[in-house]
């Protein structure tokens, strides 16, 4: 009988606040199976959303910011509405495989206003948030084009999907317009949560000569990491990088040899979901919320970028110019980087 | 890519795979041997997968490079306490032995990942920063040929597999122990008449298998997969319990079979680079693990007779 | 005052509820050869098994060797020099016998079994007892009469003194009982004393010193065996008068119902085991198949039910072949099986009776109709039959695993002969029951005879086959040898018969 | 007490007693318990909309419990529920986007060619044990996995070109009704309950009411005697799992043809099949049981969403309690020890 007392309290405080909410801005996300710490754009989807949260005086809870997780593909729907129903003012859904569900309960809850991020929903109460992940990877080839002695380089992929394949794209071109004599060498693991394919993938990479490796492979992509620290570890004269994706992964490639601590992540082809999330909130929060439209963040808008060069890396200076120059081309729209295997044939860097 | 190339690669990686789940497979053995059917391997891997890498976390400061060691024997230690629940479910207290295993598997997963958030307020673990690495054998790997095959660019735990699963199979076979674990599995009544305790012997076999499938699951976060999440144990385990259907319930053959399918798992992210199998679509390759296993038993295996007395309850005094 | 080495007091032993053995009481003397007797179900094994420290008695004292004793488990019992070959055998089908043998009490040199040396002890007893096993056999490959001999190894290996058999020659062939009974003889010379159940009075009359019989789970007596005879200790066991010849009238045989020519079959490791035979059974006779175990009997069924592929030959039910045809098609054509093995075979025990007995007419009217059963019309049959064979079983409901032996064996039988089968193949139709029941089942299938059916008996038990049947045909390495009269020969001709000496002139009838 | 009784109480014992440890653990954990299970209750019940997506989860759920019922009562051991799902799912689809039909030739049609995928896909395991003594057990599991690549191959290859996505299917062919999302608030409950409940009645007609029903069960208690009876075993084996695959396969189309409307490749597989050996087993194998038990993990599967939200709570927990009320009902008999006693203890 006290909890219900209590209960009742509680329901009235909201209701209190619920009058309130005309000022407090709610903001909230799905996160895929990942879950909101995957390493990866839920990761820092989250990031953005508590980084908008704490620049906004919000808590984390019912009555500011939050994330609900969902077990399976099916539950995208039922938490997108959940959210939907508790009122928030934005709801984020991350990742293509929300788009079907976002458009669904768009066009139910109207009232509702959704940011889709990683693909595109055409209503008038949802905002698409699509990324250019090639111009990331596009500098992340140019590092390691700069940085391979072998001129060989490894590129594992998730599953293929159109996100992955705009990374691929990119890495291949990075790589060729600063090392048109590296080769490229390609595989998909299919599964974005296997490990021991990522390690094995990885393992016939470094020991077919291929000395720089990018994944854009989720969890399979610690078996890359794991692959790279031990063959370091056995050897650290050799050289064995990895680049991170995403987020900066520079924490998982720390190796501790005999004392010296050593990293083998290259760097990091970051897609600042973050930005893009924080960036989406704040308009919808004073009330420009670009229903209907979908914004592209690139190099120009600072949503993708690369992260900082590793120090080990003999040639950093050469690679941060090389980088500098291509953004700046990039930028300035002089150059356009292939975003599918189709456009990178007839792709050239000149 | 010549063919010593691609053995170079292939073997490790077989062995690297294998291993955990040999060592799984081993578990379901002693239990099954015993007479409890355990399909909850997979659980208990994820039970060992997760405790190790909380150890390996907390204490990798305080341990140094022992700490992947120790993290497998409290791995074990945790497997075994954890199977106690289905001991007691499918032993004492009469439960159907294949729900009791599927309870053993959800719990195990909700479990952890239960824990996980109310440690580490996330959902999954950091990456350990002393898991096992790759090394060469001493003085082995210098033998011609077979030194970089088998000894080079492999893992401790790879050995370490290999060897439990020759301790298991002396175990089994040629111990009182043994002989006395597979009369309960066999014939628990005629085991009873011979003054042996079957409840003790079916406790102690699901009990190993709980340490086993633990060490399993330590093995693969600690050599592969560096963190514990959702995804870390995923199918492992039915694929130890395959393996151990397929070696027929003998140490060796599950070894074997859990070799089997590291192998054929390798080859099929190998192939591409494979001058006879580039042009194969991928999702040939994928699936010839799975195709290659099913082929293998209809062709040469054939029937597996499981211990006869499997899946029953011993009740003193009734027929 | 005799010296007794076992005093079972006034044992009491219920089962939820059930009372299994009231107030009972037997004594065994050293060196003697101590029979129990009683009906299926009389509560014999039950009794045993309370010795053997597999039950706890609810009332009663036992007391070895004039010292009372509580017999926890069968450990104590071993401990105490008392050792049990089960009805049920207790061995291990996957483990050799020198295995089975020293399970729980392993020798073993650093931890690791020692089984050169088990094996040479092994050997040493079974030489000393007249045994001949091979200790690296495997059981599942070995005989029955041998794995008998490993149950008796295990309790000699153990030390035993006291030995007790529960049914041992219920699964034996005539052979084999010699040989066992040479056996007992050879463990009373050695000074061991022996408990033994059986339901065959002569060789109770044959072996025993004395015996102790039960009716209902009461005690109803001790006698000696010098002084009674068969027809009164079966008055004793089942409380009323006993016949023992099966009584019936000369057979009228017509047609042929069921010829084989030349049949070859092999066996499930691919020997030919039965090699060119030929046998006819008619109508209005019952043929029994005489034979040791192991001649070709299994297959041989095996192949007539349909239930194995022949090789060659031909095998005409009413005029038309049924050779390997499916057996759904045979027993429609008219054959009717009791099998060997009722609970591989006769039974789904976690079916209720009533379902078991339309196994084999689930999908005829009434039982069901286009495709839908009619549990109605089931459970009526299987209530009449119940009544009508006799089948002791709380209700048609109750799981055909609930019942006794016997008892499941009457609802095989009421359920094939209802079918009114032109054949009817029994293979071993009574073993391991009681003489009231054997009786019973004898008469059924006189009774099929005297309609004008066939009747084909297999059985390894010479006394039954003699009384049963119409026609003797010997079986000997897959050919019939022999065909015989059962009122022109003797048991011991029979006997040289199925061990392999041909008579010539038998050779030729048996094409009649 | 009656036996009946008693079987009826078990369950709910068992329930009670997940309820309670899981209680234990949040409170041990730090956890509002209250809020927990307030929490709980409202995810599934607080409003119509979330009683809707609870029917949704149970549909498919029914029908993967009903598969691995089906294929125990025969003897069976149906791990693969999961790989005739998927296939299941992907030919419902298949159907859904590439004909043009009018809605009463449309829509059955795809739900027959799931069931009729599943069917094959079961029918794999089931001949190779009929034939070769397969066990099926490594039999469905590799096929789990080999079906999951292969349909992803067929999404890419076949339902798009080199996408990850088919197309939607048409709405001729979908199970959703405006009639429900009126009803539900837009929840995804659709028509499969239906397929489900009917698909109910169909296993328990099969098993208890027709021959074929009582071949099967024989078959699985006892090859020996049912092929001495004149059964014909191997046919049993193999139609057992194709009964047992159609259910699933069905169950695949309820995600296909209800649920989403579109199937899209996967990195792992749906958990349904998997979800679907413990719906059977907490149902004890029989039609009724499956049902009562998909409606309770449905219910705390859907409610568990709303725990983190509304509580804070890990939703985790209820995969422990879902864990935990099958490990009572497997132990029943301990269960059935204490009613006993304490019902003699009444007595006397
Ligand atoms: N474990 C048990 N649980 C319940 N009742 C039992 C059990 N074992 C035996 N009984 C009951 O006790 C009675 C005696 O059984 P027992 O096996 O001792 O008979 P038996 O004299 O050995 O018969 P048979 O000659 O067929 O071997 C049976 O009628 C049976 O109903
Ligand atoms: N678990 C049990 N619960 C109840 N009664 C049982 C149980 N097990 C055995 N019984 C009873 O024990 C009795 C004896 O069973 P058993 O199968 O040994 O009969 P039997 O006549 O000795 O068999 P056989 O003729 O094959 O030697 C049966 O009457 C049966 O009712
Ligand atoms: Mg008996
Ligand atoms: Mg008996």
């Amino acid at each position: 009988a006290c909890g219900g007392g209590d209960n009742e309290a509680e329901k009235e405080g909201t209701t209190d606040t619920g009058e309130q909410t005309e000022e407090t801005f709610k903001v909230a996300m799905v996160t895929d199976v990942g879950g909101i710490d995957d390493k990866s754009f839920n990761q820092s989807a989250w990031k953005g959303i508590q980084e908008f949260g704490e620049a906004n005086g919000l808590e984390k809870g019912q009555d500011g910011y939050n994330y609900l997780q969902s077990q399976s593909d099916a539950d995208y729907t039922t938490n997108l509405n959940s959210l939907a129903r508790q009122d928030f003012d934005l709801i984020f859904g991350i990742g293509f495989m929300m788009q079907e569900s976002i458009n669904e309960i768009a066009g139910q809850q109207t009232e509702a206003h959704f940011g889709m991020v990683d693909a595109v929903v055409e209503k008038e109460n949802v905002a698409s948030i699509l990324f250019k992940e090639q111009e990331a990877s596009f500098l992340a080839g140019v590092a390691a084009g700069l940085t391979t002695e072998s001129n060989k380089i490894g590129f594992i992929g998730g599953m293929q999907s159109d996100v992955i394949e705009r990374f691929e794209a990119g890495f291949q071109a990075g790589v060729k317009a600063v090392n048109p004599d590296a080769t490229i060498d390609v595989q998909y693991a299919e599964a974005f949560d296997k490990a021991e394919i990522g390690q094995s993938i990885a393992s016939r990479m470094y020991s077919s000569g291929v000395d720089v490796v990018f994944h854009a492979a989720g969890a399979t992509g610690n078996g890359l990491f794991k692959e790279a620290r031990d063959l370091k570890a056995k050897d650290p004269s050799k050289n064995y990088w990895a680049i991170g994706v995403d987020s900066d992964q520079v924490a998982e490639g720390v190796v501790e040899i005999d004392g010296t601590e050593h990293n083998i992540i290259l760097t990091s082809a970051l897609k600042r979901v973050d930005v893009a999330v924080n960036d989406l909130s704040t308009k919808a929060k004073e009330g420009n919320f670009p229903g209907g439209e979908t914004t592209v963040y690139g190099l120009a808008e600072d949503g993708v970028g690369l992260a900082e060069i590793n120090d080990a890396v003999t040639v950093k200076a050469d690679i941060e110019t090389k980088v500098q120059e291509y953004s700046d081309k990039i930028k300035s729209g002089d150059l356009v980087v292939p975003g599918t295997l189709e456009e990178l044939e007839t792709f050239s860097a000149e | 890519m010549g063919l010593m190339d691609i053995l170079l690669i292939i073997i490790p990686s077989t062995l690297l795979w294998a291993s955990p789940l040999i060592l799984t497979a081993l578990g379901g053995i002693f239990s099954e041997r015993s007479g409890v059917i355990n399909i909850g391997l997979e659980g208990l891997m994820v039970i060992g997968a997760f405790s190790a890498i909380v150890f390996n976390l907390s204490t990798a400061s305080v341990l140094g490079n022992w700490t992947p060691w120790v993290a497998l024997l409290v791995a074990a230690l945790a497997g075994a306490l954890f199977s106690g629940i289905h001991a007691v479910a499918s032993i004492t207290f009469r439960a159907d032995h294949t729900v009791s295993g599927v309870a053993i598997n959800l719990l195990a997963v909700g479990v952890t990942l239960f824990l996980v958030k109310l440690i580490y307020d996330k959902g999954q673990t950091d990456i350990i920063q002393k898991g096992f690495s790759k090394i060469d054998v001493p003085i082995l790997s210098d033998i011609p040929f077979i030194g970089p095959l088998f000894f080079s660019n492999t893992y401790w735990t790879s050995y370490f597999a290999i060897a439990v699963a020759i301790i298991a199979w002396f175990v089994v076979f040629k111990t009182p122990f043994g002989l006395r674990l597979r009369s309960t599995g066999e014939h628990p009544m005629a085991a009873d008449t011979m003054g042996i305790n079957v409840t003790k012997m079916r406790y102690i076999g699901v009990l190993l298998s709980g340490a086993l499938g633990g060490l399993g699951g330590a093995v693969y976060a600690q050599s592969i997969s560096s963190d514990f999440s959702h995804a870390t144990i995923s199918g492992q385990g039915f694929m130890a319990l395959a393996a151990m259907i397929f070696g027929k319930w003998h140490p060796l053959g599950a070894m074997g079979a859990a070799i089997f399918f590291g192998f054929a798992q390798s080859l099929s992210i190998i192939g591409n680079s494979l001058p006879f199998l580039e042009n194969v679509p991928n999702v040939y390759l994928l699936i010839a693990p799975y195709i290659l296993t099913i082929l293998a038993l209809t062709g040469f295996i054939g029937r597996a007779d499981a211990p006869k007395s499997i899946g029953t309850h011993y009740i003193k005094g009734s027929r | 005052m005799e010296e007794y080495v076992i005093e079972m007091l006034n044992i009491r032993k219920e089962f939820s509820g059930f009372v299994a053995n009231d107030n009972i009481t037997l004594q065994l003397k050293k060196g003697e050869i101590h029979a129990l007797l009683g009906e299926n179900g009389a509560g014999k094994s039950t009794l045993m098994n309370v010795l053997f420290g597999l039950y706890q008695p609810e009332a009663g004292e036992i007391k070895v060797k004039g010292e009372s004793v509580n017999i926890t488990d069968p450990n104590v019992a071993n401990d105490l020099g008392i050792g049990m070959v089960h009805q049920h055998f207790m061995l291990v089908d996957t483990f050799t016998v020198t295995e089975n043998i020293i399970l729980g009490k392993e020798t073993s040199k650093g931890g690791v079994i020692d089984i050169k040396t088990a094996e040479e002890e092994v050997r040493k007893i079974s030489e000393r007892y007249g045994l001949a096993v091979d200790p690296q056999a495997k059981i599942s490959d070995i005989s029955v009469g041998m794995q008998q001999r490993v149950e008796i190894l295990k309790t000699l290996y153990r030390g035993a003194e006291i030995l007790i058999f529960d049914e041992p020659t219920a699964v034996l062939t005539p052979q084999e009982i010699k040989e066992l009974i040479q056996i007992l003889k050879t463990l009373i010379n050695e000074g061991k004393s022996i408990i033994l159940i059986t339901h065959k009075l002569k060789e109770i009359m044959e072996v025993c010193d004395r015996v102790t019989v039960i009716r209902k789970g009461k005690g109803i007596g001790t006698v000696n065996v010098s002084e009674t005879n068969p027809t009164d200790l079966a008055s004793l066991m089942v409380g009323r008068e006993v016949t023992f010849k099966t009584e019936k009238t000369e057979a009228k045989p017509t047609s042929d119902v069921l010829l084989i020519n030349d049949l070859v079959v092999k066996d499930s490791r691919g020997v030919e085991a039965v090699r060119g035979l030929n046998l006819n059974v008619r109508a209005g006779e019952i043929v029994g198949i005489a034979g040791v175990d192991g001649n070709g009997q299994s297959e041989l069924i095996e192949a007539i039910t349909g239930l194995r592929k022949a090789d060659k030959g031909s095998i005409k039910l009413n005029n038309k072949e049924i050779l390997n045809l499916p057996p759904r098609k045979i027993t429609e054509s008219g054959l009717a099986h009791i099998p060997q093995d009722r609970h591989k075979h006769g039974l789904v025990l976690n079916y209720s009776v009533g379902e078991n007995m339309v196994l084999q007419t689930y999908y005829q009217k009434p039982f069901s109709r286009s495709g839908i059963m009619n549990f109605k019309q089931i459970f009526d049959k299987a209530r009449s039959l119940i009544s009508e064979f006799d089948v002791r079983t709380p209700s048609e409901f109750t799981p055909a695993r609930a019942l006794s032996g016997g008892n499941q064996q009457k609802a095989i039988i009421g359920r094939e002969v209802d079918r009114n089968p032109d054949i009817l193949i029994a293979a071993q139709p009574t073993r391991g029951l009681d003489v009231g029941a054997i009786e019973f089942i004898h008469q059924r299938l006189i009774d099929q005879r005297d309609n004008g059916k066939a009747v084909l008996l297999i059985s390894f038990e010479l006394e039954e086959i003699m009384n049963v049947s119409d026609r003797i045909a010997v079986i000997y390495e897959g050919e019939i040898v022999a065909v015989v009269d059962p009122k022109e020969t003797t048991e011991q001709e029979l006997g040289l018969l199925m061990a392999g000496s041909k008579r010539q002139e038998a050779g030729e009838e048996t094409n009649v | 007490m009656s036996s009946r009784m008693r079987n009826i109480l078990i369950p709910i014992i068992a329930v009670l007693l997940g309820v309670l440890v899981g209680t234990i653990i949040m409170i041990v954990s730090g956890y509002d318990a209250v809020a927990g299970f307030q929490a709980l209750w409202n995810g599934a019940f607080g409003d119509i909309y979330f009683t809707g997506e609870v029917v949704r989860q149970v549909t498919p759920y029914i029908l993967a419990g009903l598969a691995v019922a089906f294929a125990f009562r025969t003897g069976l051991f149906n791990i693969g529920v999961e790989g005739q799902l998927i296939v299941g799912w992907v030919a419902a689809v298949w159907v859904g986007v590439s004909f043009d039909l009018p809605k009463i030739f449309h829509l059955p049609l795809a739900v027959l060619a799931a069931a009729v995928a599943g069917a094959l896909w079961a029918f794999i395991p089931g001949y190779l044990k009929a034939k070769f003594r397969v066990h099926e057990v490594i039999v469905t599991i590799m096929l789990n996995y080999t079906a999951l690549h292969i349909t992803n191959h067929f999404i890419r290859t076949v339902l798009s070109d080199g996408k990850e996505r088919s197309e939607n299917i048409a709405t001729t062919a979908s199970l959703r009704s405006p009639f429900f999302e009126g009803l539900t608030e837009y929840s995804r409950m659709h028509w499969g309950i239906f397929i489900a409940i009917i698909c109910a009645i169909i296993m328990w007609f099969i098993l208890e009411k027709t021959t074929r029903g009582f071949e099967l069960r024989a078959v699985g208690f006892n090859e020996h005697a049912s092929q001495y009876a004149g059964m014909n075993v191997k046919q049993n084996i193999i139609l057992s799992m194709v009964i047992s695959g159609t259910f699933a396969g069905l169950a695949g189309a309820m995600e296909g043809l209800g649920t989403f409307g579109y199937t899209a490749i996967k990195g792992g597989f749906t958990g349904v099949g998997f979800d679907g050996i413990a719906v059977a087993l907490l149902g004890a194998n029989t039609a009724i049981g499956v049902v009562l038990a998909a409606i309770l993990f449905g219910s705390l599967k859907v409610g568990a969403l709303n725990m983190p939200l509304e509580a804070g709570i890990p939703n985790e927990l209820v995969d422990i309690i879902i864990a935990l009320i099958i490990f009572f009902v497997a132990s029943s008999y301990i269960i059935r020890w204490f009613i006993d006693r304490i019902s003699k203890k009444g007595a006397k």
